[in-house]
């Protein structure tokens, strides 16, 4: 409805092969843009902020590294926590450590540290396959879990296990007032994201996307799966890892290993379903669904001036969270990405329907 | 040795135990390809039913037998798991039929949510107990050997010999009922099970009320065990390693895979726990198994992938 | 078809987006006292008693009128235990002026320690938390009252020493630490070592993977190494499990003993008469054989305004949460005394309620507490206030309280929290408070 | 000569390209979606790619004055390749790609061709199977080597080679294709283009320069065309209607042309070019409005409500807002809120967002449709013009649209009514002369100098044209009074449920038509209905499908009541065609018009049937597959009678 | 038209092939020649596939031997083989249905791609400059299959006849010296298989590719292929130019006998 396409004819192949090729995408990416980097820090309150924007970008961002193994690859993981905890951890040591480690630098080797570690447990899914291979990432989950407590040179002999950072920085701007944080964040995600999209569009992204439909015939075409499968591993691990840092340095502050159990692992895996898998934005529409919702619906009796108990609240909120779970793989399996290109797709074609 | 006795016995039962829950995943994945992570709640919902009823149906009725509790508890709750298989094929699988593996599994976590909050609204979020005269206290036995004699939890065998009876319960089933072959052949072939004239959505009632069954079982050793509270939910996660090293399809596989695992992990966390520090079985049950795959991919019974082209 | 969801997820977000950007605010005449708790999820038996005991005080406190006249208004929000979802909780409620948090859980009190002195909030986390936080010459806006983990290791050493007829006894034994894997768990360990160096002891230590359903290879451990005494430091379903493994391993369930959170009734009842003679410590005792509880039956529970079963009333935990709340309201009566009777206090104030604390023998005989704990006074040194406790034991249907009081040993303790809460301050980067931010 | 530079004198297409060249040498000229992208060529390029197939033309041997065909769909370098033949001095002529080897033979044969630019190897084989038939051809030059390379036939020659060969040619004799380009003059041939002739074989217009010129330029003042118009090249370039907008107004005007990737790719192309400027015959506008309308049958109730809402307010004020007409302000917020939701998004779809100017014409266009597009804000308009006239007659000036007419005559066009009705005109842009067929000449201009066009109209009386019917094909009911055939045809064809039609009564008692079916829009009408049909044939036969088409003929016999010259040509009788007609068959020219007399020999069996009342009639008719296989249709046609309704002016007649 | 054909660049001696007990391959030997079109025919279940799969590496013989291009193979895997300069299409078609034609096509041209990762990651310089070389290439073969009109549409959206247009450009994308074609035209009608024939004879011809191909209609196979292996229940009975296999006994009564 909202689309004017006449006149928007591509004379190059640079141009055909724009991220938004079509103008009135690259209008309401900007306009998004504009409202997150300008409006938002300007109408925002602190709680918006700190606990649904925040983390939403965060998990947003997890999500996405974790899109790129399921949904682009195809190998299952249920072991995203791990590799969080790993960047968390590594970034943490690096931190300490090293005096004056500045906290982007921190970051990136965290995330390089949770690439090692996503590649090695990345080896098993050149054998193992499907739900084989879900289950078998478990491993890393349980594993890191594990280390992280048990092993006290990760923790910085902190007696409890429990690790903390504070005085953030970047580029000498400190990062400890919400809005900060919140930018600090975005920035983060949207570099990622983009670099991300990069990587999806490019030779590499198709090789893993081969993978996925159909591995042999990929195979036959020249694609080697150890490649092609521990880069989405690598790859992966390290946005995750990244996610990792952020998650406990910007938005926990101070955590230990439980902020990465294997409920988070579930958490992103479904982000990435509900999303929608192979689609970058899906993992932005997934997270969004999966940090709005149960705050919504904890919130809705009480906005709608309805008294109920605290517990009633939150076994409802399980029973309408599961069951629109379900509800919407039924409606659309491929997620809340598909949703929206269909939408979308309904709106370039408006009025017709199809 | 009498030590290393106890502990092989310890986790011959534990890992019993594991295959009971891993029974369920295996039955479901083998008749409707679904890798139910819903196992776990279907574990507590049971539990839960068994234990509330068994509370409550002698002061409803008024009478003060406890076995006949128990009984009516158990019918009660059995009927429940049956209204929830229909209902899981009804409003959930009939809806996604022929959708992907991961799909399904994670519509299975959809139900697992929901079942814990509909699990809690029903019946609580305190914890509860199943009294079904499990006794709790050790036995020992070949004192004449060792010093000391081998400690043997008697709870433990019980609910061992209880699992080896659903196995072979199972079993039977599979083999000499006609709904069992009919389930087989579902198993096998879901085109061909449905051209011989089976009704498939009948199957999966069937498939999810037995399921169903073999959770209420579990829950029930569980719930006698731990004490029927959220946490046995999560005993399902102890399972999956028993699972994908048994094989998905497999119902021998997850005997076998629940009594290496169960054994592997006690070992490993007595013998081999203390150099890092203790508290590795949970990890090293699904290291064990991960090892198992690299040879096995399919698992230790699965059925053997080819690709084709 | 297809395009309803669409449609409804967009109204979702709407509603979202629109319902959180317009905060509402407590009412005027109103202190505003957010209750996080959990009654869902894998803590739920143990989060249903506090949650209600920490209610129900709060509504006692209003049917007697309020603070000097000021209602307290409280909102609960439910964490489930999960760090995040606290995180969520806290910035939620934060806003509207909240007095202070009780976190109920070590993660969530981690995660937001370095949150409060931000924020301006004080955290109370009475009986568990950072040990360290005892410190408040470091820890500005941190309130273990009434004990942390290091004290409680403390007193259950000094109570084994004494039933082997002195510290000294203690040599050569052995004790084993069962814990939940966990920085809750974890913490006492290093006042254990230290008190094993002192006394000669040997320590094993043995954790339990959260939440502590399998316990099996660590009881076989047990059995093996045959220790004196087991010391349990569990929560939630650990606690039950390892009294049955103790039971079917048959350790004596005398020589357990459990620390305050290892020592209410959802850790023993479904064990029933199997864990008789078990041991835990109690920072409060249990029953409603006193005039405030009493007070609460009548004016809440028989008011119909119960927050939960009548039976529970009286129950350990039901209690604690009563006292965290008891302890609340007093520290906001303090600040009333300070900044203004009748007013309500702004969180800063009622920090310093909570760190100017006197409640002598007099007020508790007052609060109808008189023999239930012992007189509480913090300072801005100390922000425990009191280290007391007593230890109880089950006797298969109920616990019965031991009758000496124990208090934390300071010099062994003292030290290891400067010690700490140094290298904190260092790692933060933080000044420790002059005399005069004391004062004001 | 010296002053070949011609700036002075832009009288020629060659000068005219030179000029672009010069003057806007990096404005796109040609856009072709190749590869997946719109290649762009600047009119440098352009120039410089006419050079040098112009001098590689040369080079082989090409002699002013000599033919070009050049057959093939739209593609920039066959468009070139015309230019680079007027560089030469020498005259393209166009043939219709689709055409068999056969037809192609006859202009091959008739024009002397020697030399033939064609786009492919479909050409190529045709070219190669009718060589023996067409002596003088010498040499084929083809654009798309594709799947040639094993031809070897000394004759074929690539596109490519010819040009590097031009290119050298160009170098090494700088001036000579300059030199070639001042001798033209604006009187010298630039363009044959056959007609399709109703009748006969067809006749090669020989249109000079200048006529071209003259026509293109007037319609470029008339619509304040400038350089950065785009236009969708899609039509056969061997129409007039395609010379004259892609070719001579874009080299007049200096604009754009595109040319759409392939056949199927037509509608996506033209979505993304998004014209400004836009020419197509009736049927493809028919085309588009049938596809909306079966489109949005499959829409929600809500949409579909909205559609029709909102359309019915574009009825009412869309075309007198594009007219400047004064509409109430309530009607203007409705007519805003639709263009937001319908009419904006549905000119998206269509492509046609950007239109400022769009045209019809070869046949007439149905009111309604006419009215839709001009009602959603498409300044569609209708010009009235033959190959003779370079398409170029009447033209319908901006905010004086009338729904019937043709508009008024164009800048330097001079038109007359003659006694019976024919249309005469006069001006630059006539032909010079059929191709070797003085005596045609001699026959379709006048003394005075009016070309006599054949059609039958009046003016109104606003000084609007109106045509009702080819000149002869006007004929009489055996009462006398006036039977125009088209006229009736072309009041049935504006229903969308029917394709073509053919009336007869030319000297009879009454008038009868057989109809054809538009199997898209009554297949769909029979599937909601959820009727079974097996095909055309099948479909055409149904009872309630012959109710449908009865009640559009009832509706048309009412209209022509109305008229009181054509009320006594009321339909009486009618039958469905168990085939569809189809210039395979002959039963239509390549510009779809009807071929009246082959179809009255073809189908007399027929035509008796519909005369002698009788209720059916079986046929045979040999059809030929696109396969090239031959095969027959047989079936039992239905006849049914149609309402008539007295004439309204009878009385007054009487 | 007379056709020149080259060295023999592909030859099997004596390969068998077991998959547990079931022989699915028995000592067959048999070349191929550059630039020729050499035809695999033989009943369903007379070891077609597993010919071709032996070819390009996804099989491997337990006997025989294999030289290409002179060169005996060692351990080879299916990757490698297209290294070599090998492309095939398959039987069920095997295109990757979550992605366009276009990126289909593109990921045959997946080995010439030399961008690292980071390169990629930025889209900038020299991978984007790649990304559009290899996109000309693509849209020539796009365009030589004709199948303009489907270029960004999912793969999964298309009519069968065009998926099999798309594999075969998937694989020309690679630029391979030989092609294997497992049944190309199965399941097609016939305008579709002419259009087909034309293709594999247009790519033999304008790129000199060898083909070696599996087909299953015999008059197909006949017209376009130089030379024509005949295989039977996994062992060669036959091979030769269309003629003499035509007039073969033991291929008219094992094969042409038996299909109606």
């Amino acid at each position: 409805m909202l689309y004017r396409e006449n006149g928007q004819f591509k004379t190059s192949y640079a141009a055909d092969q724009q991220i938004f090729p079509i103008l009135q995408d690259r209008w309401a990416i900007a306009l998004l843009l504009v409202v997150a980097f300008v409006v938002m820090p300007m109408v925002g309150s602190e709680y918006f902020f700190r606990a649904i924007l925040i983390p939403f970008l965060i998990l947003s961002l997890a999500a996405l590294g974790l899109n790129i193994l399921v949904g682009y690859c195809g190998q299952i993981s249920l072991g995203t926590g791990a590799f969080m905890a790993v960047g968390a951890y590594a970034a943490y040591n690096f931190m300490v450590r090293i005096d004056g480690m500045p906290l982007i630098a921190a970051m990136l080797l965290g995330g390089l540290c949770a690439t090692i570690i996503g590649v090695l447990f990345g080896i098993p899914s050149l054998r193992i396959k499907g739900l084989y291979l879900a289950v078998a990432t478990l491993a890393a989950q349980f594993f890191t879990d594990w280390a992280f407590l048990r092993i006290n040179w990760f923790t910085n002999y902190s007696t409890s296990g429990s690790v903390s950072v504070g005085n953030l920085s970047v580029f000498g701007i400190p990062i400890d007032s919400p809005v900060s944080k919140y930018l600090f964040c975005l920035v983060v995600v949207c570099v990622f994201a983009l670099l991300a999209k990069n990587l999806v569009r490019s030779a590499i992204g198709r090789q893993w996307m081969a993978i996925r439909d159909m591995d042999v015939a990929a195979a036959v075409i020249g694609i080697r799966p150890v490649y092609a499968k521990l880069t989405a591993f690598a790859v992966s691990s390290f946005i995750v890892g990244v996610a990792g840092v952020l998650w406990a340095f910007v938005y926990l502050g101070a955590w230990e290993p439980a902020a990465f159990s294997i409920d988070r692992s579930f958490q992103l895996l479904f982000m990435v379903i509900i999303g929608g898998l192979g689609s970058i934005s899906g993992a932005f529409l997934g997270a969004a669904f999966m940090v709005l919702l149960p705050i919504v619906l904890d919130q809705l009796p009480h906005w709608l001036g309805i008294p109920m108990s605290t517990a009633t609240i939150a076994h409802l909120v399980h029973i309408i969270f599961g069951a629109l779970i379900v509800f919407f793989l039924i409606v659309e399996p491929h997620g809340l990405a598909k949703l929206w290109s269909v939408g979308k797709q309904k709106l370039r074609l408006w009025p017709f329907p199809h | 040795m009498g030590f290393f006795l106890e502990t092989l016995f310890g986790g011959l039962m534990a890992g019993m135990l594991y295959s009971l829950i891993a029974l369920g995943f295996v039955l479901i994945y083998k008749a409707s390809g679904v890798f139910n992570f819903a196992q776990g709640a279907m574990v507590l919902f049971a539990a839960l039913a068994m234990a509330r009823f068994a509370e409550w149906f002698p002061k409803w009725f008024g009478f003060e037998s406890l076995l006949l509790a128990n009984l009516l508890a158990f019918i009660a709750a059995m009927a429940m798991m049956v209204v929830l298989a229909w209902a899981i094929e009804r409003f959930c699988l009939s809806k996604l039929v022929n959708q992907e593996g991961i799909t399904l599994l994670m519509a299975t976590l959809g139900i697992a949510y929901f079942l814990d909050g509909f699990g809690q609204t029903l019946f609580g979020s305190d914890i509860y107990s199943i009294n079904v005269g499990m006794p709790k206290d050790p036995a020992f036995i070949m004192e004449s050997v060792f010093e000391g004699g081998v400690m043997v939890s008697k709870e433990d065998l019980v609910a061992a010999v209880v699992a080896a009876l659903l196995v072979i319960v199972l079993a039977l089933f599979f083999q000499k009922t006609k709904t069992g072959r009919a389930l087989r052949a579902v198993a096998d072939d879901h085109q061909a099970a449905q051209s011989i004239g089976i009704p498939l959505n009948k199957i999966w009632v069937i498939v999810w009320s037995v399921a169903g069954f073999a959770a209420l079982i579990a829950g029930i050793i569980w719930g006698s065990k731990l004490g029927v509270q959220f946490t046995l939910s999560l005993v399902a996660l102890k399972a999956l390693p028993v699972v994908i090293l048994g094989g998905l399809t497999s119902v021998p596989g997850a005997i076998i895979g629940g009594l290496i695992i169960g054994v592997g992990e006690k070992l490993s966390e007595i013998y081999i726990g203390p150099y890092f520090g203790g508290g590795i079985e949970i990890w090293f049950a699904y290291v064990l198994a991960l090892g198992f795959l690299l040879v096995r991919p399919q698992g230790l019974f699965g059925e053997k992938i080819i690709d084709r082209v | 078809m297809k395009f309803k969801p669409f449609a409804m997820a967009a109204a979702l977000a709407t509603l979202g987006t629109l319902s959180v950007a317009t905060p509402t605010l407590a009412q005027a005449q109103e202190q505003y006292v957010p209750l996080l708790v959990y009654r869902t999820g894998a803590y739920a038996p143990n989060g249903i008693p506090w949650a209600n005991g920490k209610q129900d005080y709060m509504k006692y406190v209003n049917a007697n009128g309020g603070v000097n006249g000021v209602r307290i208004a409280y909102e609960e929000c439910e964490t489930g235990y999960a760090t995040d979802r606290g995180v969520e909780c806290y910035e939620r409620l934060k806003g509207r002026g909240a007095s202070s948090f009780d976190p109920q859980s070590t993660g969530i009190t981690f995660a937001l320690t370095d949150k409060a002195p931000i924020d301006k909030v004080p955290l109370i986390t009475l009986g568990y938390g950072l040990a360290a936080s005892q410190d408040g010459g470091v820890f500005k806006w941190n309130f273990p009252l009434m004990g942390t983990y290091w004290t409680a290791a403390d007193i259950l050493i000094q109570h084994l020493g004494e039933k082997e007829g002195g510290l000294d006894k203690l040599k050569g034994k052995k004790i084993a630490l069962v814990y939940h894997d966990s920085p809750f768990g974890k913490e006492p360990i290093p006042l254990l070592q230290k008190r094993a160096e002192m006394h000669g002891f040997q320590l094993n230590l043995l954790p339990v993977t959260a939440p502590g359903v399998e316990q099996k290879a660590t009881w076989l451990q047990v059995r093996r190494d045959r220790p004196d005494y087991v010391l349990l430091w569990g929560w939630g379903v650990m606690n039950s499990t390892a009294l049955k493994e103790a039971v079917a391993t048959g350790f004596p369930r005398e020589k357990l003993y459990g620390v305050w959170w290892a020592g209410a009734e959802p850790d023993v009842k479904d064990v029933g008469a199997n864990a008789k003679g078990y041991n835990a410590l109690a920072l409060n005792p249990n029953g409603t054989g006193y005039p405030l509880i009493q007070d609460i039956l009548k004016k809440v529970h028989d008011a119909g305004q119960g927050s939960g079963p009548r039976d529970e009333v009286g129950s350990v935990l039901y209690t604690r949460g009563m006292l965290i709340s008891m302890l609340t309201v007093e520290a906001i009566r303090r600040a009333q005394e300070q900044y203004g009777k009748g007013k309500v206090m702004t969180p800063e104030q009622v920090r310093w309620g909570f760190e100017n604390l006197d409640i002598d023998e007099a007020r508790l005989q007052e609060l109808g507490l008189a023999g239930v704990v012992r007189p509480i006074k913090t300072s801005c040194d100390d922000h425990m206030g009191s280290s007391w406790a007593r230890v109880h034991q089950w006797d298969g249907s109920k616990w019965v309280m031991g009758e000496k009081w124990y208090e934390g040993d300071k010099s062994v303790i003292d030290p290891l929290v400067k010690e700490a809460a140094d290298r904190y301050a260092a790692e933060k980067r933080i000044q420790r408070r002059s005399a005069d931010d004391c004062k004001a | 000569m010296s002053d070949t530079s011609g700036q002075s004198a832009l009288d020629t297409f060659p000068r005219l390209l030179m000029h672009h060249a010069r003057v806007r040498p990096g404005r796109p000229a040609m856009r072709e979606k190749e590869y997946g992208i719109w290649q762009t060529y600047t009119w440098a390029e352009v120039a410089e790619s006419v050079r040098a197939i112009a001098c590689g033309l040369a080079q082989l041997g090409f002699r002013r004055g000599d033919r070009l065909a050049i057959i093939g769909d739209n593609r920039p370098r066959l468009y070139c390749s015309v230019a680079a033949c007027q560089c030469l001095g020498g005259i393209p002529v166009m043939l219709y790609q689709d055409a068999v080897a056969q037809e192609m033979a006859y202009v091959l044969q008739d024009a002397e061709i020697r030399f033939a630019v064609v786009e492919d190897q479909e050409q190529v084989d045709k070219m190669l199977e009718i060589h023996p038939e067409v002596p003088f051809l010498e040499h084929v030059i083809y654009d798309d080597p594709r799947g040639l390379r094993q031809y070897t036939e000394s004759m074929l020659m690539a596109l490519d080679a010819l040009q590097d060969m031009g290119r050298a040619h160009d170098e090494s004799q700088r001036g000579f294709l300059d030199a070639e380009i001042g001798k033209g003059a604006s009187d010298d041939v630039s363009v044959m283009l056959y007609t399709s002739g109703t009748t006969g074989k067809p006749k090669g217009v020989c249109q000079t320069h200048g006529a071209f010129i003259s026509a293109a330029r007037g319609a470029v003042e008339f619509d304040h065309l400038t350089e950065k118009e785009d236009i969708l090249s899609y039509l056969p370039m061997a129409w007039v209607g395609d010379h004259l907008f892609s070719f001579a107004q874009a080299i007049v005007a200096g604009f754009t042309i595109n040319c759409p990737e392939s056949g199927e790719t037509v509608m996506t192309d033209l979505r993304e070019i998004g014209p400004t400027y836009y020419f197509a015959p009736p049927r493809v506008f028919e085309g588009l409005l049938t596809q909306v309308m079966i489109r949005m049958e499959d829409a929600g109730a809500f949409k579909r409500k909205l559609f029709h809402h909102f359309m019915e307010v574009a009825r009412r004020c869309g075309a007198d807002l594009l007219d400047g007409k004064p509409v109430s302000f309530g009607d203007r917020v409705q007519y805003a809120l639709g263009n937001l939701l319908i009419y904006g998004p549905l000119k998206n779809v269509l492509g046609m967002s950007r239109i400022r100017v769009a045209y019809t014409a070869g046949a007439a266009i149905g009111p309604d449709l006419f009215r839709f597009y001009r009602s959603i804000g498409i300044n569609l308009k209708q010009l009235y013009g033959q190959t003779e006239t370079c398409a170029y007659v009447c033209l319908q000036p901006d905010g004086q649209i009338k729904l019937d007419s043709v508009g008024k005559p164009a800048p330097y066009v001079e038109v007359k009514l003659a006694d019976n009705g024919e249309i005469l005109v006069k001006g630059p842009m006539l032909l010079k002369a059929y191709y070797k067929r003085p005596d045609a000449t001699a026959e379709s201009i006048n003394a005075d100098g009016y070309f006599m066009t054949g059609d039958a109209g009046f003016f109104d009386e606003d000084g609007h044209l109106k045509i009702i019917d080819r000149a002869k094909d006007v004929g009489k009911l055996t009462d006398g009074s006036m039977f125009a055939p088209n006229y009736i045809e072309n009041k049935l064809k504006f229903f969308q449920h029917i394709k073509e039609a053919v009336a007869f009564g030319n000297a009879r008692d009454m008038v009868t038509a057989f109809i054809n079916i538009d199997l898209e829009a009554v297949g769909n009408w029979a599937e909601r209905r959820g009727m079974p049909y097996s095909g055309y044939t099948d479909l055409a036969q149904l009872p309630a499908v012959y109710e449908l088409i009865r009640d559009c003929v009832e509706k048309v016999n009412a209209e022509l009541a109305a008229d009181p010259m054509m009320s006594a040509s009321q339909i009486r009788r009618f039958l469905v065609l168990h085939k569809e007609l189809d210039a395979d068959d002959g039963e239509l020219t390549r510009t779809r018009k009807v071929r009246r007399n082959f179809i009255s020999e073809r189908y007399a069996v027929l035509i008796d049937a519909l005369y002698e009342g009788r209720k059916e009639q079986y046929i045979e008719t040999p059809v030929k597959y696109e396969d090239g296989r031959e095969g027959k249709i047989a079936a039992t046609l239905r006849i049914e009678e149609v309402k008539t309704f007295a004439p309204r002016g009878e009385r007054q007649a009487a | 038209m007379e056709r020149k054909f080259g060295e023999v660049i592909l030859d099997l001696q004596n390969i068998s092939l077991r998959f547990g007990g079931v022989k699915a391959l028995t000592d067959i030997s048999f070349n191929v020649r550059e630039h020729e079109i050499r035809a695999i025919i033989g009943p369903n279940g007379a070891g077609k596939s597993s010919m071709l799969n032996v070819i390009n590496g996804v099989y491997h013989p337990q006997e025989g031997q294999i030289l290409f291009r002179g060169q005996q193979r060692q351990k080879m895997e299916p990757h490698m083989a297209a290294t070599q300069g090998i492309a095939r299409t398959f039987q069920n078609i095997a295109l990757f249905k979550g992605m366009s034609v276009l990126d289909n096509i593109m990921t045959g041209r997946n080995l010439m791609m030399n961008s690292n990762i980071l390169q990629m990651a930025l889209y900038w310089g020299a991978a984007q400059r790649e990304e559009i070389a290899h996109r000309e290439k693509v849209e020539e073969i796009i365009d030589f299959l004709e199948i303009q009109s489907v270029r960004k549409t999912p793969v999964g959206q298309l009519p069968y006849g065009l998926q099999k247009r798309v594999e075969l450009g998937r694989a020309l994308a690679a630029e391979p010296t030989m092609l294997l074609l497992d049944e190309p035209m199965a399941g097609m009608n016939v305008e579709e298989k002419q259009d087909m024939c034309r293709f594999i004879l247009d790519v033999n011809d304008q790129f000199g590719t060898t083909i070696v191909l599996i087909e299953h209609d015999m008059g197909v196979v006949m017209d376009i292929s130089d030379r024509v292996v005949v295989l039977d229940y996994g062992k060669k009975i036959g091979d030769g130019v269309p003629e003499e296999v035509r007039n073969n006994e033991d291929v008219i009564s094992a094969y042409l006998g038996t299909s109606h």
